[in-house]
């Protein structure tokens, strides 16, 4: 398997305080890898470096052999590589069709004035967006609440539509920012499907993610992070047995990895 | 759902009550109704301006009214007073001289600000009405312009009397001046900077603004009391602002002379700087005690228990009506063609009812600023504030 | 929600309305006075609607005085100085505003909340000063006697007479306001209704979301902000022909608050709700004129009566189905 | 220059206090108080009412002017802004009302006070000239005033317990409620006490620059600019954005009086520029 996205010596300093300190690993074409680690061990900031909402100290992600970092968010979107939120981030006065089909917007091929004065054009990506989030909203059991208004939607239904916006925009690679946060054992369950079907949809998954049995699960590669340092990297069952992991989880309080 | 309809209610009684309001005529009356307008800043900061307009011409009116009314020709009239608050604004006051061609009114007083007083002008001339504002650019009434009538002394014409005054009286040789960052108060500056220079005076600011908000002026006087002018002259001053300058001024050690060519209230000076004020000069109109008539001292008595407390403001602006009602009282056939009004203007004089001096006549003057005769003639009695009260310093007149 | 149909259908009618049956009454009933209250009306609900694009993606804009006063001066500056005709100078006033809009809503746009607000709050005495300061606009002593706008003929043919000629030129100003607000409203609707208008919605609800999906939300929100200054642009220039001058103060801090407030009176999930705002506003003072001092309490009372008890706007009490709505 | 830095201190000293309620009612319930310049004006006609037309001590006035308008504060917050917080979908319809407040209020101080500007009589008479510099003893007294009643609002802030209690309302309102802040009690109190401050700096300043009916709209305006340079919502962003701008304003209007007319404009275009650059002002909390 082929890297589709690598990340190179990143490094990201807050006045000072380095939050993440020199990582590089790289995320191959169709896999789920999970990034873990203790609290505060980077890796939101990492998340963020590689969605570009953050711009790097030092080091670079690339993507496809093009340096993504330092572009502004939407431009690394439109290149493919799109992420989530944690909780329930949706445009709430929206409804769930319409959640999904303004998420379509970078793929249009008609500009602005075009979707203003309704050409061909537009009229053909407008059906063609319609289609896709009929497909995606039955792909994520979304459909019977296509017309309900986004923010009355229950917790479980809300953390799909995230994911649902971010397939809506034909991601190459998917960044899911903690997936199952706040989860019981049975939605968390349903949850892990739906990623695998994700992936199974040919779309490359990277997750940042505290809950260790769902990761173990689910992930093709485990990358761990303790300090804003890489400590380990590998398959989950290398992870599990890796001396260094267990001893910064059992450094932590108020995590256990679960084995 | 409740809700709706308690909002449909609401609606409901709002509605009824501005129709009531909107409806509500005035009290019958034995003799026929003149209306006469006033458009112009009855609220805000300006409220003074327009305000003292509003109640001169209110008291005026209870006067003539309870005197039986006024007789032009052979019809004697009661006065209706018809007001409209432009807030300011010269979009509305557009929509308050739509009003008063509505109301069939031909005769209007205000706007008190240049801009007003230029954006009504389409309108008034449209539906002949001839009004008056307190606004001294000239182009308001130089040809072709034909239908305003300057109510007061303009800056650029009591300004080069008062410098002189005090060039020739009191030694003043440095002037500095000072404005608000307003249309009219910049524009009277530029008059007056003129004026001083013609005279030959040292202009050492002419340069410095305030906010039209500012609350302490200790910032905006610092720099000019440090120049150590001979004369400090506050260029269309607003008369709250007034008090705060000239204390502002005088905390800093600033011992020259201070003056307006606006008119201000003695009362406003005295609660604002106290004795701080005395010296300051302004331009009133029938003002000082050496100068009134009884019927003078009347309106003042009138005013005082109709609105609690006089304005000396309303020294010049109790003239505008006055002119009016003489003016259609010479030429009756001007209450509906204002045509007849401006062939009046030229020849017109009558008695002034404000001054003791029994030679003292009513006329229309401008000639030499506009061209035309488009400016009441309002003594131009320069003032100086002592201890609570304006003392006449010199009375000019303007032709 | 209304089906599209049924608001073309309500539109066409309040058009019809607007341009036959209110003068026709009107002048049947020799009330002039409220044709140029509805100019009026017609203009400020123009300026609205800027704010009101301004509201849809999540900006509160009280700046729009600065754009209608920028409008004004481009306009009597284009006609008085230059000699160009009045009516090719609306859309280049309008054209002026934006491009400004441009440039200064690229740094200030990235502000949200409040700190917007009082940024275009502030740039609304920047416009003024400005206007006071140049030697362009005549400073303190502003721009007056402008001309009355010109005739319009196409092949001989005289479309529109010139006003200067007209008995009456407070009813073509009339027809000048209303048409443009007629057509402005329709291209807001249109707007609205299309992906631009989603696109609009998504922003104002979650820019980092909105980001996240691919949209390119520093461009977006300058579109948003160039069209608002368009029509306060637009607006300006108008008036500034109905007074026949401008001054640096024609449009105020006061005037942009009371756009606001024009469109959250109408309700801000309406696109006609600047139209109702303004409407309601505007007429309501005229009404009050006869209340005399008590007119500006009146008013703010009435104003406070219905924040209470419509705080959503006057136009919230047209029943909807469900919630989503615009 | 010394006068100028003088100048630019004492305008500092009032344009904070004046910036605080503001800047609190603003932390509290994220409502922009349009109508913070009125109170300010009904503060001062009120002091101008009881000291100036009365005869009553100064000090008096000052606590009934602080009353009055903490009183009119609670009830505008329990029967006005707190129903159409609670029913209204967007948080922006406060400041419609609170524009509406304000035009009420401005109507109703025109019509009970008049348009007249007012003025007291002078609460210490003498001047202090140590040569280079010249404040009048009045100021003096007014500037100490007002750094004792910023330092006192900010002791109460800091440990008295509804000072507590609201810190946390601004940090986090919904987190405040599950520790158990009865969250409409103390907003109805912070507002109050945003209005109790403007009332009190209206009634302070009579003493020095009187009051005038119309001049409110204008002082909120200068209010919002101050909180906007320091940062909205915090109490140290308030303080800090009225020494900036009463020092900006005193040192501009003297740089810059040779080119008068540019004075404003230069103030205000670095304003928008500078928010441009730091968008919550010098210590804001980022919005949203």
């Amino acid at each position: 398997m082929a890297p589709i996205l690598t990340v190179t010596n990143l490094t990201k300093k807050f006045s000072g305080l380095v939050a993440v300190n020199d990582v590089s690993f790289s995320l191959n074409q169709g896999e789920i890898l999970a990034v873990i680690g203790p609290n505060g061990a980077g890796k939101s900031t990492l998340f963020k470096l590689i969605s570009s909402f953050l711009r790097p100290t030092t080091g670079k992600v690339t993507f496809e052999g093009e340096t993504i970092s330092g572009r502004a968010p939407h431009a690394v979107a439109r290149k493919g590589v799109v992420r989530t939120f944690q909780e329930a981030t949706i445009f709430k006065a929206l409804s769930v069709r319409d959640n999904v089909l303004v998420a379509h917007h970078l793929r249009s091929r008609a500009g602005l004035a075009g979707f203003f004065l309704g050409t061909t054009r537009a009229r053909a990506d407008e059906a063609e967006f319609a289609r896709s989030t009929d497909d995606i909203l039955g792909f994520l059991g979304l459909k019977d609440l296509a017309d309900a208004e986004a923010g009355s939607l229950p917790q479980g239904h809300l953390r799909a539509l995230g994911i649902a916006i971010g397939l809506a925009t034909n991601p190459k690679v998917l960044l899911l920012d903690e997936p199952f946060a706040g989860m019981n054992h049975d939605e968390t369950m349903r949850a892990v499907q739906l990623v695998k079907g994700v992936r199974d949809r040919g779309v490359t998954v990277m997750l940042v993610e505290h809950d260790m049995p769902a990761v173990m699960k689910i992930s093709d590669r485990i990358v761990v992070l303790n300090f804003g340092q890489k400590i380990a990297e590998g398959t989950p069952s290398e992870i599990q047995r890796n001396q260094a992991v267990i001893d910064a989880y059992l450094g932590s309080e108020d995590e256990s990895i679960g084995i | 759902m409740a809700n709706r309809r308690s909002a449909l209610t609401f609606l409901g009684a709002a509605s009824a009550i501005a129709l009531t309001a909107a409806l509500a005529l005035p009290a019958f009356a034995a003799n026929p109704v003149l209306k006469i307008g006033f458009v112009g800043v009855t609220s805000g900061p300006a409220a003074a301006w327009g305000t003292s307009n509003v109640r001169s011409m209110e008291t005026l009116a209870d006067m003539w009214n309870a005197a039986g009314g006024v007789t032009i020709g052979d019809v004697t009239y009661d006065l209706d007073i018809v007001t409209f608050d432009d807030q300011k604004d010269p979009k509305l006051a557009i929509q308050g001289m739509e009003k008063m061609a509505q109301e069939g009114i031909h005769y209007v007083v205000g706007p008190n600000v240049d801009d007003g007083a230029a954006a009504v002008r389409p309108v008034a001339e449209k539906n002949n009405i001839i009004y008056f504002p307190y606004a001294f650019p000239k182009e308001l009434y130089t040809a072709p312009a034909s239908n305003a009538v300057l109510g007061m002394i303009a800056n650029y014409q009591s300004g080069p009397a008062i410098y002189k005054y005090l060039q020739d009286n009191k030694g003043v040789k440095t002037v500095a001046f000072l404005a608000a960052n307003e249309s009219d108060p910049l524009s009277q500056r530029d008059g007056g900077v003129a004026a001083a220079k013609a005279l030959g005076l040292e202009v050492v600011a002419d340069q410095d603004t305030y906010a039209n908000d500012t609350t302490d002026f200790s910032p905006v006087v610092t720099p000019i009391v440090g120049l150590k002018p001979d004369l400090l002259v506050l260029s269309g001053v607003a008369p709250a602002n007034a008090p705060l300058i000239i204390r502002a001024a005088r905390e800093l050690g600033y011992t020259g002379l201070i003056s307006t060519e606006t008119a201000q209230d003695a009362a406003v000076l005295k609660e604002g700087a106290g004795d701080l004020a005395n010296g300051f000069i302004s331009v009133g109109g029938a003002s000082t005690p050496e100068i009134r008539s009884d019927e003078m001292v009347k309106f003042i008595e009138t005013y005082t228990a109709k609105f609690g407390e006089y304005n000396d403001e309303s020294n010049t602006k109790v003239y505008a009506l006055q002119y009016i009602i003489d003016t259609l009282k010479a030429n009756p056939a001007a209450l509906e063609n204002v045509d007849e009004f401006k062939k009046t203007i030229d020849g017109f004089s009558a008695p002034n009812p404000y001054l003791k001096d029994p030679e003292a006549k009513l006329s229309y003057v401008g000639s030499t600023s506009f061209g035309q005769k488009r400016q009441l003639a309002v003594p131009m009695v320069v003032n100086e504030y002592q201890n609570g009260e304006f003392v006449t310093l010199f009375v000019g007149q303007v032709d | 929600m209304m089906s599209d149909r049924l608001q073309i259908i309500g539109y066409a009618v309040f058009a019809v309305v607007m341009l036959t049956v209110v003068p026709f009454f009107t002048v049947l009933a020799g009330r002039n006075d409220y044709l140029y209250t509805f100019t009026l009306i017609a203009l400020l609900s123009i300026a609205s609607a800027g704010v009101w694009i301004t509201f849809a993606i999540g900006r509160i804009n009280i700046g729009q005085s600065a754009y209608a006063l920028v409008g004004g001066y481009v306009s009597a500056i284009l006609v008085a100085t230059y000699g160009v005709s009045f009516w090719l100078s609306i859309p280049l006033a309008g054209l002026f505003a934006a491009c400004i809009a441009v440039v200064i809503g690229l740094p200030i746009l990235r502000l949200r909340g409040v700190y917007f607000s009082m940024v275009t709050l502030v740039s609304t005495e920047v416009a003024r000063l400005s206007a006071l300061a140049l030697p362009i606009t005549k400073g303190a002593k502003g721009m007056v006697n402008l001309p009355m706008p010109g005739p319009i003929a196409i092949g001989g043919i005289t479309l529109v007479p010139d006003f200067a000629t007209l008995e009456n030129p407070r009813i073509a100003f009339y027809y000048v306001a209303i048409i443009l607000m007629l057509i402005t409203f329709l291209l807001v609707w249109r707007l609205m209704r299309s992906r631009i208008g989603q696109l609009f919605v998504a922003l104002q609800q979650n820019e980092d979301l909105a980001q996240s999906a691919g949209i390119d939300i520093a461009r977006l929100r300058v579109i948003a902000y160039a069209i608002s200054s368009f029509l306060g642009g637009v607006a300006g220039a108008v008036f500034s022909a109905v007074s026949q001058s401008v001054y640096p103060s024609s449009f105020t801090t006061q005037d942009s608050i009371n756009f606001m407030l024009n469109c959250f009176l109408g309700g801000l999930g309406y696109v006609f709700g600047p139209i109702v705002g303004t409407f309601v506003l505007r007429f309501g003072w005229d009404l009050l004129f006869q209340a005399q001092r008590f007119q500006l309490l009146i008013y703010a009372a009435i104003l406070i009566g219905l924040m209470l008890v419509l705080p959503n706007g006057l136009l919230s009490l047209i029943p909807s189905r469900k919630g989503a709505k615009r | 220059m010394e006068q100028v830095l003088v100048n630019g201190l004492y305008l500092g000293a009032q344009y904070a206090l004046i910036a605080l309620g503001l800047t609190l009612i603003f932390a509290l319930m994220n409502v922009l108080n349009f109508a913070h310049g009125q109170m300010y004006v009904l503060g001062g006609f009120v002091t101008y009412t009881v000291y100036g037309q009365w005869h009553l001590p100064f000090p008096v006035a000052l606590v009934a002017s602080a009353v009055s308008l903490a009183l009119i504060g609670a009830l505008l917050e329990k029967f006005l802004f707190r129903p159409v917080i609670r029913r209204s979908k967007r948080d922006e319809s406060t400041m419609l009302l609170a524009a509406a407040v304000a035009f009420l209020f401005d109507a109703i101080i025109l019509l009970v006070f008049g348009e007249k500007g007012r003025g007291v009589p002078k609460i210490l008479n003498g001047v202090l000239n140590t040569g280079t510099i010249v404040i009048p003893y009045d100021r003096i007294l007014v500037a100490a005033l007002a750094v004792v009643f910023i330092a006192g609002f900010m002791a109460f802030m800091q440990f008295s317990k509804p000072g507590r209690a609201m810190r946390a309302l601004a940090q986090d309102r919904t987190a405040a409620q599950l520790m158990g802040v009865n969250v409409n009690r103390y907003s109805n109190f912070g507002f109050a006490l945003g209005a109790l401050l403007a009332g009190l700096v209206g009634g302070l300043l009579v003493a020095i620059v009187g009051v005038n009916s119309g001049i409110g709209g204008a002082i909120s305006t200068k209010a919002f600019l101050m909180v906007m340079i320091g940062g909205a919502g915090v109490v140290g962003g308030a303080i800090a954005g009225g020494l900036v701008l009463g020092m900006l304003e005193a040192v501009g209007l003297t740089v810059l009086h040779a080119y008068g007319d540019i004075t404003y404009l230069v103030i205000f275009a670095s304003l928008m520029i500078f928010l441009a650059i730091r968008p919550n002002g010098l210590m804001g909390k980022p919005w949203g």
